[in-house]
């Protein structure tokens, strides 16, 4: 096997913080290599490092056997490293099929456009990774997970030897995962070399031939990963389950796990519980032109955890901006503990006791230039700071009571929202709705791209807080944990919802509820 | 339709103009006036491609003005010096370029807002060269206007010149890799960076070539007359500016086409001579050129709004 | 703490550097360097307060005024606003009120603006004069008139009326709509054509914004307008030479007549190539002189109300009529004079 | 950036502003004449008056990640009505100072409405409603028409003192605490910098966000006007052309006293030494007599050192780091 990639040592540090404190990596040709570790562990440092986005302070890296001593992204870009990054690097107003040409087409500036090429390249290779998007589209105009994909595309139009993918499932429907590991697959048997990095340890199992898992900067480990790839395109739900409960001894999730964190986590899923209340939030046909959403009915009822699974694009997120007021209904009725009401704005919703916490947190969720403690209080300034005067007292109490209770790693209620890691951020989210004291929370992806540690204890809060007589709406795409958490489970399609099911539901009925019919012979 | 929805309104509203005074006031429309007319815009259309650069990069430069009043009035000292106007061309230009610079470094090296940067040099340019000049006019050397050709010829070539320039960066624009570039990094520039762009280079680039537009437009002023007001240029900024955003280029950077700006300089430039011809008083010029402004950007902000959401 | 020591260092430096170029600049020692021995009185320091810097006519008003201040040994002080703007110039006069000066002679932009300024000054003792554009009767001693706007007003119409035989279409080109002496000049050409030539008409008034391309655009936007016009007349010296440009560009030199106020050198050209026949001014620079003269006069007491004439160095006797002296009627450059004068 | 940091550089910044300014007073006080006596310092603090109230206005905007360059237009547009409500419709003072407020509020509002019910950027929307209103205030007057012979009683208040001070310096002190309140010390100011930091995040929060960026406009508008007013009490009269220009000092007054023109960061006492930075230099340049145009080139120069003072060393200690880090060994693996 040919070497491709081989860091020594590398160091890295920011200010006072050291991000990297020697770490070796290396990549061999034909290989999936898994990334592992917890927010905060190193490796967005690491992947910078390779694709010249950092310089490192000390150590060596080796691309293809030689040494390379300046790595700008230009270069890297040259040497055949691609880079997925999880916020896609595109530019929003221009075409996808000058996107992918900029990004192929490198830095030569005096040559000439060939538009029609471009174009064919781009259908081409989108194509290839069956995304069904137009070249001519305005990159602005697609969701995440479509520009997610149109990031793929470059990567492999570049012919990357060495392609990093950050977390490249975390907003992408089973569907798309699907199409995305038959590329990676191909990538592999190909002869290039895949750094893989995930959150979700069964897409590890499924994908990877070994993983390094980070801890604080170090390299805990390298193991082999032992796949039993009988069909390596087979990668319905089931199936992998089926793979994770005959893993191979040499490595289970549990000792991953126990890798990454430094200890064990015996139950991933707090228990669910029974007997929810009343009705608290009742839908009757709601629908919103703008947003996709029809014709939706849904009872929410206190104690209860709903989840709404579906593919990307199914409405999920659509409805839950309906109901938050971010794009207000046009059709149906909303009805909040029996009493029909009307919901213009997010202020509404907020005074009506509905939460509602954003899938994408660094945009949407947290303000990240202000302190916890302000981001923490945003949702209740009429409550905390009556007649509009602010009292800086009562902010700090409160926010160190939410720190506190859910507790949230910052150094205190004046670090600004960028210094805390992902999880960390999406509890000073939660903690802002939290304090709102709402009747209803919406949580759109609660657990995208935060680490397992921080994973599991968001779960038992939410679970806490259902038990609390809370009516819990959770979206994820995340299917273990749509199983592991509902009490019901709704599905949506085309903007409506296409079944309701029990908590206790296999995969493979959310799975060709969220398809239709013709998943569903699978 | 949609993506040149801004374009066409612009066009949409030259065109109503134009038949306003195709019916109410031919007049408007004969030969010469409209030659002069198109000179007199010839330069402001040079500054306002260079706007438009600038503005798609995701910067905006408002010291044009200043900058164009210190190139007219040196341009204008060195032709009463005798210099061969070959050479004062390249020196106006020159000099430009060095004020496009300065912006540039302060811009793209310190990574200081534009807005603020230009605000500062536009004051200092300008009242430095109110100090040492005093107001004084320049008195231009026989043979220097329209560079000692005809009259009818000089009109012409300031105008193809304008022209040509529009066309030559239009197409740039479009069609060399370079042109994009200016698009990428106006659109996003870390990812511009990760596509191997410098998005540093470009925008020093674009304030270089902005500067450098300005002093060749400062010298296309120059030739127009045989004398030089030091202030030429007043407020030029915000013509140009409004010409640029009438004409549907995004003030967020990455959008817009040098055919709309030409389409926007057009109407803006209509605006005044017609409204002589329509008799309307002078007192209204301002808030009409205001309202234009404003409609055409609500008309785009009204279908826009529906869009949204 | 560094940085703020660099910062400061860096003001210090530029801001020394500066005082050091631009005292030589307008108070400079030039000032005394004639060394007036003769005079025993200490030097006076007289304020001179243009519109608006940076323009050619005040400039050339300033220049006779240094001339003056040479002479008899004063200090002179020019400031003004970089753009003609009341405000600025109420807050220049409240600076040299605290700045201590013995006379002020002040161009008003703005009569009503100016005034309580200049009472204020009165008030504290410091003498004020006016020049050019007066100020209320009650907020200084005398006026250097150089020209009544009535005066100004009749001659540019009587002028026009002359060159087109008493009747046809005209138009006007403004400095700006809104300046005080501006539409002092408009109104007075109007009263004159109303009362004296009704045959002719005033078709159009546009601005210039004080910009000589943006009077040429005009100029050439009313000449197709107005198939019929017979002459362009401006009332701002930026609009001379802009319209003659535009009339020259237009091939319609000598069809369409070309006058207003305007400095000699600025104009010498267009009047050479018949494309402007007559531009109307006092001599500036003798304004600027007279204005001075009359500060240190009414400074030392020489100058007192009442006084029917008043003698001013190099330039002889002038009439006093009240509080106004008068620098005598305006007068029109043409062909056949202009260049005799140079400013 | 911790939050700690963050106070120092602000602190830092205001700190290093003032010393700027105590320095400005010693060099003029050293080299001009009766610079700094009291008369002067009222003088001042009487000149600055109109500039201080816009930009103070002009801060909260800034710090939602606006910008208004309308307001001296309307401080023309608001002065000549004024006149009109007086003399014209025969209105005593006080009603045609409420009418001024009212039109002020609802031009104010037009900027409003466009800004934030059509979510235009407000570069371009007030860039209109710069020519708009300074167009309609030439067209009410047909350019010629002026105000003159307010009386006394209304003067006073440009022009006298009170107590001591200039009558109008309370009203400016007012406008100061009320905006320092405002943006310090209540929830509104907590929601513009929310705004100026991340539209989308701070409409997620709940934040009215439309509501909130129209209050600024609005305010704005209403500040234009009681300038305007002040303006007119000032000069004794109003005109057409008040107040032209004044928006560039009013931003670059907000800008140099550290407001980042991206929104989120600013403050009032910075905003408050701008604007003394400047007028003392106005000042200050006068009584050195040299010539004005310094104070234009001064003020330019001051900006971008401030600018560049604020970032530079940011830069430097970044370079350090990394030069410093490079030299370590790298650990052994």
């Amino acid at each position: 096997m040919k070497q491709l990639l081989q860091l020594s040592a590398v160091t890295k540090s920011f200010g006072a913080v050291q991000a990297l404190k020697g770490i070796s990596f290396d990549l061999q040709a034909g290989e999936v290599h898994a990334l592992l570790g917890e927010n905060g562990a190193g490796k967005s440092t690491l992947i910078k490092i390779i694709t010249g986005a950092h310089q490192p302070d000390g150590g060596t890296i080796e691309i293809a056997g030689e040494r390379v001593e300046k790595l700008s992204p230009v270069a890297a870009h040259k040497l055949g490293i691609a880079c997925i990054y999880q916020q896609p690097a595109l530019f929003p107003d221009l075409t996808v099929a000058e996107n992918i040409g900029l990004r192929l087409e490198g830095a030569n500036s005096l040559s000439r456009v060939d538009w029609n090429s471009r174009r064919n390249q781009a259908q081409k290779l989108l194509r290839r990774i069956g995304a069904d998007i137009s070249p001519d589209a305005e990159v602005r105009s697609l969701s995440m997970p479509e520009q997610q994909l149109v990031e793929i595309a470059c990567a492999l139009g570049a012919g990357a030897r060495i392609v990093i993918m950050d977390e490249p499932t975390a907003s992408l429907t089973q569907k798309e995962t699907g199409l995305l590991f038959a590329v990676i697959l191909d990538l592999r048997s190909s002869g290039a070399g895949v750094i893989y990095i995930s959150h979700r340890l069964e897409e590890i199992f499924q994908l990877a031939d070994r993983v390094t898992v980070l801890r604080d900067g170090e390299s805990v480990g390298t193991r082999n990963v032992c796949r039993s790839r009988g069909d390596e395109t087979q990668t319905s739900q089931s199936e992998s389950d089926k793979r994770l409960l005959t893993s191979s001894p040499t490595l289970t999730e549990s000792e991953l796990i126990r890798m990454m964190v430094g200890r064990e986590i015996s139950q991933i899923f707090p228990p669910a519980q029974s007997a929810p209340g009343e009705t608290v939030l009742s839908l009757k046909n709601l629908g919103c032109t703008a947003g996709g959403v029809k014709n939706v009915s849904l009872d929410v009822r206190a104690g209860e955890i709903l989840s709404l699974a579906g593919l990307v694009g199914a409405g999920r997120t659509e409805l839950a901006r309906t109901i938050f007021g971010i794009t207000p209904a046009d059709a149906g009725e909303i009805i909040l503990r029996g009493e029909k009401v009307e919901i213009h704005s997010p202020q509404e919703a907020v005074a009506r006791g509905i939460a509602y916490v954003p899938e994408d947190r660094r945009r949407h969720g947290v303000i990240l230039e202000m302190p916890v403690a302000q981001n923490m209080t945003m949702g209740i300034h009429r409550r905390i700071f009556p007649g509009t005067w602010l009292r800086f007292g009562a902010e700090r109490a409160c926010a160190l009571d939410f720190i506190r209770q859910l507790d949230v790693r910052a150094y205190g209620p004046e670090a600004p929202g960028h210094s805390l890691s992902g999880g960390n951020q999406q509890k000073v989210s939660l903690a802002r709705w939290l304090a709102t004291k709402p009747k209803v929370l919406i949580l759109d992806e609660p657990t995208q791209g935060v680490d397992v540690g921080a994973k599991s204890e968001i779960h038992k809060i939410i679970r806490r807080l259902a038990k609390d007589g809370l009516a819990v709406l959770m979206i994820s795409s995340d299917l273990p944990e749509i199983l592991g958490m509902s009490d019901r489970i709704a599905v949506m399609r085309g903007g409506t919802i296409a079944a309701t099911l029990p908590g206790k539901s296999g995969a493979h009925e959310v799975m060709s509820a969220a398809l239709g019919q013709k998943g569903a012979g699978k | 339709m949609n993506k040149y929805f801004r374009e066409f309104s612009a066009a949409a509203a030259l065109g109503i103009l134009l038949l306003a005074l195709a019916i109410f006031a031919p007049s408007f429309f004969q030969p010469q006036p409209l030659l002069s007319l198109a000179t007199r815009e010839a330069p402001t259309l040079v500054v306002a491609c260079g706007m438009a650069l600038v503005i798609i990069c995701r910067q905006i430069d408002i010291s044009v003005g200043s900058q164009f009043a210190v190139c007219s009035v040196c341009a204008g000292l060195l032709a009463a010096m005798h210099w061969p106007l070959a050479l004062v061309l390249a020196t106006t230009i020159l000099i430009g370029t060095t004020f496009g610079a300065f912006n540039g470094a302060l811009v793209a090296g310190l990574g200081l807002p534009s807005i603020v940067v230009t605000l500062a040099t536009m004051v200092t340019w300008r009242e430095g060269l109110r100090w040492l000049r005093q107001g004084v006019w320049v008195d231009l050397p026989n043979g220097v206007q329209w560079f000692g050709l005809p009259q009818m010829t000089g009109q012409w070539t300031l105008v193809l010149v304008a022209l040509a320039i529009l066309i030559l960066l239009a197409l740039t624009l479009k069609h060399i890799s370079i042109g994009r570039f200016v698009y990428a990094v106006g659109s996003d520039a870390e990812a511009a960076r990760l596509a191997g762009i410098r998005p540093r280079m470009m925008t020093f680039g674009v304030f270089v070539f902005m500067g450098a537009l300005t002093g060749l437009a400062a010298m296309m002023n120059t030739i127009q007359s045989p004398q030089v007001d030091p202030n030429s240029g007043t407020g030029l900024e915000l013509k140009t500016i409004a010409a640029v955003v009438v004409g549907g280029v995004a003030i967020s950077g990455g959008r817009g086409t040098l055919w709309g700006v030409f389409t926007g300089l057009l109407l803006l430039a209509c605006i005044s001579p017609a409204l002589t011809h329509l008799h309307v008083e002078a007192f209204w010029g301002k808030a009409i050129q205001g309202a234009t402004i404003l409609l055409a950007v609500v008309a785009d902000g009204v279908r826009t709004r529906k869009q949204r959401y | 703490m560094k940085l703020f020591i660099q910062k400061l260092t860096t003001f210090l430096l530029l801001a020394s550097i500066a005082g050091l170029t631009g005292c030589n600049k307008s108070v400079g020692p030039s000032s005394n360097a004639d060394g007036n021995t003769a005079s025993a009185a200490k030097p006076l320091t007289i304020a001179f307060l243009p519109k608006s810097k940076g323009n050619a006519y005040f400039v050339s008003c300033a220049k006779g005024a240094q001339r003056a201040a040479d002479e008899l040994g004063d200090k002179l002080i020019i400031d003004g606003p970089t753009d003609p703007d009341p405000a600025r110039q109420n807050e220049i006069v409240d600076n040299w009120i605290t700045l201590g000066v013995d006379v002020i002679a002040a161009s008003c932009e703005n009569k009503e603006g100016i005034s309580t300024a200049l009472r204020k000054a009165e008030a504290k003792g410091i003498k004020v004069i006016t020049y050019d554009a007066d100020a209320l009767p009650d907020a200084r001693s005398f006026f250097v008139n150089q020209a009544t706007s009535q005066g100004i007003g009749y001659a540019l119409m009587d002028e026009a009326a002359r060159l087109c035989d008493t009747n046809g279409e005209f138009a006007v080109i403004t400095g700006s709509l809104t300046a005080g002496n501006q539409v002092a000049w408009r109104n007075y050409v109007e009263e004159r054509r109303a009362a004296a030539y009704p045959n002719m008409k005033c078709d159009a008034v546009e601005a210039c914004d004080d910009l000589k391309d943006k009077a040429q655009s005009e100029t050439t936007a009313l000449l197709s307008t107005y198939p019929n016009l017979k002459l362009i007349l401006s009332t701002t010296s930026l609009g001379v030479p802009g319209a003659a440009e535009a009339i020259k560009q237009m091939g319609k030199t000598g069809v369409v007549k070309n006058i207003g106020l305007g400095l000699p050198n600025e104009n010498k050209r267009y009047v050479h190539e018949g494309v402007t026949q007559s531009v109307i001014l006092w001599k500036t620079e003798d304004l600027g002189y007279l204005t001075v003269y009359a500060a240190d006069a009414l400074a030392k007491g020489a100058l007192k109300p009442g006084d029917k004439t008043f003698k001013a160095g190099a330039l002889g006797e002038f009439e006093v009529q009240g509080d106004n002296i008068m620098l005598g009627k305006p007068f029109t450059f043409n062909k056949d004079n202009i260049d005799q004068f140079d400013f | 950036m911790d939050k700690h940091g963050f106070k120092k550089i602000l602190l830092r910044h205001e700190t290093i502003l003032f010393a700027v300014l105590v320095a400005e007073w010693i060099f003029f006080e050293v080299i001009g004449r009766n610079f700094g006596t009291y008369d002067n310092t009222c003088d001042i603090l009487r000149h600055s008056c109109e500039i201080g109230l816009l930009a103070l206005a002009m801060t909260p905007i800034i710090l939602t990640g606006g910008i208004d360059l309308s307001v001296a237009s309307l401080l023309g547009l608001c002065a000549i009505l004024f006149g009109k409500f007086w003399r014209d419709a025969g209105m005593p003072i006080p009603l045609a100072v409420a009418c001024t407020i009212g039109v002020g509020a609802l031009a104010g509002g037009l900027n409003a409405t466009l800004i934030s019910w059509l979510r235009l950027p407000p570069l371009i929307v007030t860039l209109g409603t710069f020519s708009l209103f300074r167009g309609l205030a030439e067209a009410i007057t047909r350019g010629v028409d002026t105000f003159t012979n307010f009386p006394d009683s209304f003067l006073f208040l440009g022009q006298d003192r009170w107590l001591g001070i200039p009558a109008q310096a309370p009203f400016f002190l007012a406008a100061a605490i009320f905006f320092w309140l405002l943006v310090h010390r209540t929830t509104f100011g907590r929601s513009f910098r929310a705004i100026g930091f991340s539209p989308e995040g701070a409409r997620y929060a709940g934040i009215p966000v439309a509501r909130r960026v129209a209050m600024v406009y609005v305010l704005a508008g209403i500040v234009s006007a009681i300038a305007a007013i002040i303006y007119t009490a000032r000069l004794g009269q109003a005109k057409a052309d008040a107040g032209t220009g004044y928006e560039l000092f009013a931003i670059t007054a907000v800008v140099l006293g550290g407001t980042s023109i991206f929104g989120g960061v600013g403050s009032i006492p910075g905003t408050l030494l701008g604007v003394a930075a400047i007028a003392v230099l106005h000042s200050g340049i006068a009584h050195a007599l040299l010539p004005g145009e310094m104070a234009g080139m001064l003020t330019g120069v001051l900006l971008i050192l401030a600018l560049a003072g604020s970032t530079l060393p940011k830069m430097i200690s970044s370079l350090r780091a990394r030069k410093a880090a490079l030299k370590i060994p790298p650990q052994a693996a």
